[in-house]
């Protein structure tokens, strides 16, 4: 497990030839860089990762790997699925089996691991997800939260040097939230690049790194504060444009905030606001 | 193994109609009491025949490379017991001929016949003789599943004969061409087919034990020690 | 999209807000003929009127309805094949008459196929249903069906999804796995569908469900005029099919 | 159909007496006024809107429609619903026909309307919804969100004078909130009160008259400054305070803001900012 670049080129997505879903769609996952790749729903946010992470098979175009582009032959699936695995937003489609333990272990086993690494990998998946207390709890009497961190254990035990993950707030209260987003900086910790889906246009600011809009069947990819400064590109995406942007740039005007980047939370906004009135910086 | 429309002469459809028809109006007697009873079965119902369109939708990979799907008449018959199957099965058996082009309209009666009744009959009674003679749930359902779908494809065969006797040999003859033609795809779908049973079956009684209690297939398990 | 190509079409055809009753008319009149008659040309002239319509002005995609096509075709194809095949005292031949016989069976099969093909991407199943009903299929089996026409598709879609997120997983990369797979997967759709049947129930429950599920009927007018053509091109069929046979 | 006041009091309501869900929890939904119902997963907002709604028998405690305490007999239920209607958070659990027309005329027959009375009541509601271009569409085709508001709009069919929704917005993308806000906007002017439950506490502060947070067991209502300002409750109630009023308190105290009530959203936080540097109000 080591962080690698995952990229898109030209890719046409869809059922359909004549009307795809995605048109010349183009992504790069810089290696260790969080993107968080924003749409509004039916924008195409879900075609992408499922195009990425092998399980559908672009009409054109290539996906690749630290530049070693994905064969869907059986093989070459094989190959991709081990680095890049993809997390679905909902978790009832992702659990099957009976315990949580059993569950988290059902793709280590498929790769043909001795038991003894399994259960190692496993423990440690159930670890970074802060769910190690569920291991033995039947997979259907979780709440929603749980199951969300269970479902990414799941493709965290395959050990993937990219994780995908669908919408992995989508339904989550802040504290729920928080600790998703705890698990996944431990993960990028354990050398995993992660990739989240959301239309969440707060959540991406404060998280990402760089962030993709899924708009007009193509992608647009820059800086969070380019590309979510954007109103233009925003409306035509049908996004908003987060508030610590709309308000921090009218503070800014207003001599309250500093030069440099704009802060992209709340937390930091008051930190970076002056502490007497009267006095800009 | 659905046969096609317009592929039997009218007689034989017909007259497949009218065989299946005392079987399939005793499933909706039955279906109708019970709605009677609990309007709310009408959505377990529901999903039951759901559930029994989806299984066949079920890929199951060959030793071969190719594919096949499961009929889902044995698992269906011992989840929901023959005569509730009769008018489920009929309803997949529709709902095939008119969403996936799988049978036909005017051989619905021939395809209920092998799909709804012969196989889920044989392979209820095939799985409760197993139970008796003392076998566990797990042998009984594959018993079961790989009768039914057997009884499913022989019973076509023999449809199949009837309706195209040997030129030479007569309809003995014409069963034993269908038979053999079949059984390069059918017998290893049944074996298949039981295997998944089983690991369906499995895989309940870790997951949907109460479920499968409440049904009568499981014995409610002794309180368990905290 | 459903994912069922079918149903999709029927939903999107352009013969959709006809009456039910005028299609099943003219489809199962087809279906007649195409037993009826003898294969030749009664079978072609069925099969091509069928395929005329569907394509010309009900506007089913091609793709979708060549495809639908194939299925039934196998199955006529061996099926045909088996039955002219002769079992002599040797072993095998063909019958006397088999290229005769078979192509005949084929036809039949081929035109009955193509006009039952006709009904099912021109009429989606939820309006056939209500026809049953007048048929004098009890109503609560009506309902079942209903019930099993919606929750179809939602367990379709778990299926498909689960499928892939074992597949991810590496759950299909063996036979030995994929059976596994597949009996876990069986089982969590059954679960699923209880699962459904239970959250439905109470979410009907509060929109006043006592006995069954009655809906609103929805209102497709017959035409005169598409019965009038159906009936006189079933003519036309029936007469061609026995003058020229 | 006319607002109406609902309440809970003395709720106890769950499956286990010993560890119930809700242990004496209070309510009111003043009639015509907005409420948002706030609390993580699992704190109890979807078992209290289901004692509300009737589906589920509170152990102790009365629910209320004006005063009159609801019976749980046939009729009494029967009576209740046509007063107040509760949507599920998963429209799936609701929508069983196949036809969205058809799904939605369900409610009115069951109360025994005329066919013309339903076929105008089905209009009426998809319309409210505006999600009357897809009347005829098959359901399994809609996306998330348009049966989402099927769902509503099958309860809406009903003529609620309460209409209750779990989590409404949960799954949205911000336009669809939007529209969704939009019709809930609508139904208050055919007089029907609206309740929501939702974590998304910045939601809740725009949108409500009224907050009810799900805490411990218990819930505790008031206005929505006061009860989203108070840090303790929001703690254990494992909530967020607003990013709009700890941002606004901090301009306030800088001078930037006027006196009287803080604003609620980016839009109006911007309006009430001054217009040129260094020139506090």
């Amino acid at each position: 497990m080591s962080h690698r670049t995952l990229a898109g080129t030209g890719l046409v997505v869809g059922y359909d030839r004549a009307r795809p879903v995605l048109d010349g769609a183009a992504l790069t996952v810089p290696a260790g860089r969080r993107l968080a790749v924003l749409g509004a729903n039916g924008s195409g946010k879900t075609t992408l990762l499922r195009c990425l992470s092998g399980a559908l098979r672009p009409l054109a175009g290539t996906v690749t790997v630290d530049g070693v582009p994905l064969r869907h032959s059986r093989a070459g699936l094989r190959a991709h699925r081990q680095e890049v695995q993809l997390v679905l937003q909902d978790p009832d489609d992702q659990l099957f089996s009976a315990s949580v333990a059993q569950d988290v272990s059902f793709g280590p086993l498929n790769l043909g691991l001795p038991e003894e690494t399994v259960r190692a990998r496993v423990a440690e998946a159930l670890a970074l997800l802060a769910v190690d207390h569920l291991a033995a709890r039947p997979t259907h009497q979780l709440s929603y939260g749980e199951r969300k961190r269970v479902a990414i254990a799941g493709a965290v035990a395959m050990r993937p040097c990219v994780l995908l993950l669908d919408e992995p707030t989508a339904g989550l209260d802040p504290s729920a939230v928080a600790e998703t987003l705890a698990a996944l900086a431990r993960l990028e910790e354990h050398d995993s690049t992660v990739v989240m889906s959301t239309h969440d246009v707060d959540l991406a600011l404060r998280w990402a790194d760089e962030v993709a809009v899924v708009v007009d069947r193509a992608v647009v990819q820059g800086a969070p504060l380019d590309v979510l400064g954007d109103d233009v590109l925003l409306a035509r995406a049908r996004l908003e444009r987060p508030w610590a942007l709309a308000v921090g740039a009218r503070l800014r005007e207003l001599g309250l905030l500093p030069g440099g980047t704009l802060p992209r939370d709340a937390a930091s906004l008051l930190a970076a606001l002056p502490d007497r009135p009267g006095v800009p910086t | 193994m659905h046969i096609a429309e317009g592929f039997l002469p009218p007689a034989h459809a017909i007259g497949w109609t009218v065989a299946a028809a005392p079987f399939v109006v005793h499933g909706a007697r039955a279906v109708v009491r019970e709605v009677r009873e609990n309007p709310e079965s009408t959505l377990l119902l529901g999903a039951a025949g759901a559930f029994t369109f989806v299984l066949s939708a079920i890929k199951l990979p060959s030793v071969t490379g190719s594919s096949s799907h499961p009929t889902g008449t044995g698992a269906g018959a011992i989840l929901f017991r023959p005569p509730v199957m009769a008018l489920l099965g009929t309803v997949v058996l529709l709902f095939q001929a008119l969403l996936l082009a799988h049978g036909g309209l005017t051989t619905l009666g021939a395809n209920a016949v092998a799909f709804a009744v012969v196989g889920p009959w044989t392979g209820y009674g095939a799985y409760r003789l197993t139970r008796a003679l003392g076998a566990g749930l797990l042998p009984g359902v594959f018993v079961g599943t790989v009768v039914a779908d057997l009884a499913t494809y022989v019973t076509t065969s023999l449809q199949l004969a009837l309706a195209f006797p040997d030129a030479s040999g007569g309809i003995p003859a014409a069963v034993a061409k269908f038979l053999g033609v079949f059984a390069l795809t059918q017998i290893p779908l049944a074996i298949g087919e039981g295997l998944l049973g089983v690991l369906l079956f499995r895989a309940l009684t870790a997951n949907a034990r109460p479920e499968l209690e409440r049904l009568g297939l499981l014995r409610p398990a002794p309180e368990a020690a905290p | 999209m459903s994912g069922l190509a079918i149903d999709d079409a029927a939903w999107s055809s352009a013969w959709r807000r006809r009456s039910p009753a005028d299609k099943l008319v003219l489809c199962l009149g087809l279906v007649v003929c195409a037993l009826a008659l003898p294969a030749w040309p009664g079978s072609g002239l069925v099969a091509l009127t069928a395929t005329v319509l569907a394509l010309g002005p009900a506007r089913v995609p091609p793709r979708t309805f060549g495809r639908a096509v194939r299925w039934p075709l196998a199955f006529i194809g061996v099926g045909a094949l088996t039955a002219v095949v002769q079992v002599g005292g040797g072993g095998l031949g063909w019958a006397p008459d088999a290229a005769a016989r078979a192509g005949s069976l084929t036809a039949h099969a081929v035109a009955g196929s193509t006009a039952v093909l006709l009904l099912a991407t021109t009429t989606p199943v939820s309006d056939l249903l209500p026809a049953l009903r007048r048929l004098g299929v009890p109503a609560a089996v009506v309902e079942v069906a209903s019930v099993v026409y919606r929750l179809l598709f939602v367990l379709l879609d778990s299926l498909r999804t689960i499928r892939e997120a074992q597949t991810a997983r590496m759950g299909h990369s063996s036979v030995r796995r994929s059976y596994r797979s597949s009996g876990a997967l069986a089982a969590a759709v059954l679960v699923r569908s209880w699962d459904r049947a239970r959250r439905l129930q109470e979410g009907l429950a509060g929109r006043g469900m006592d006995t069954g599920l009655r809906v609103l009927p929805e209102v497709l007018p017959s035409s005169r005029a598409f019965l009038a053509a159906t009936l006189v091109g079933l003519g036309a069929i029936v007469t061609a099919g026995t003058v020229l046979a």
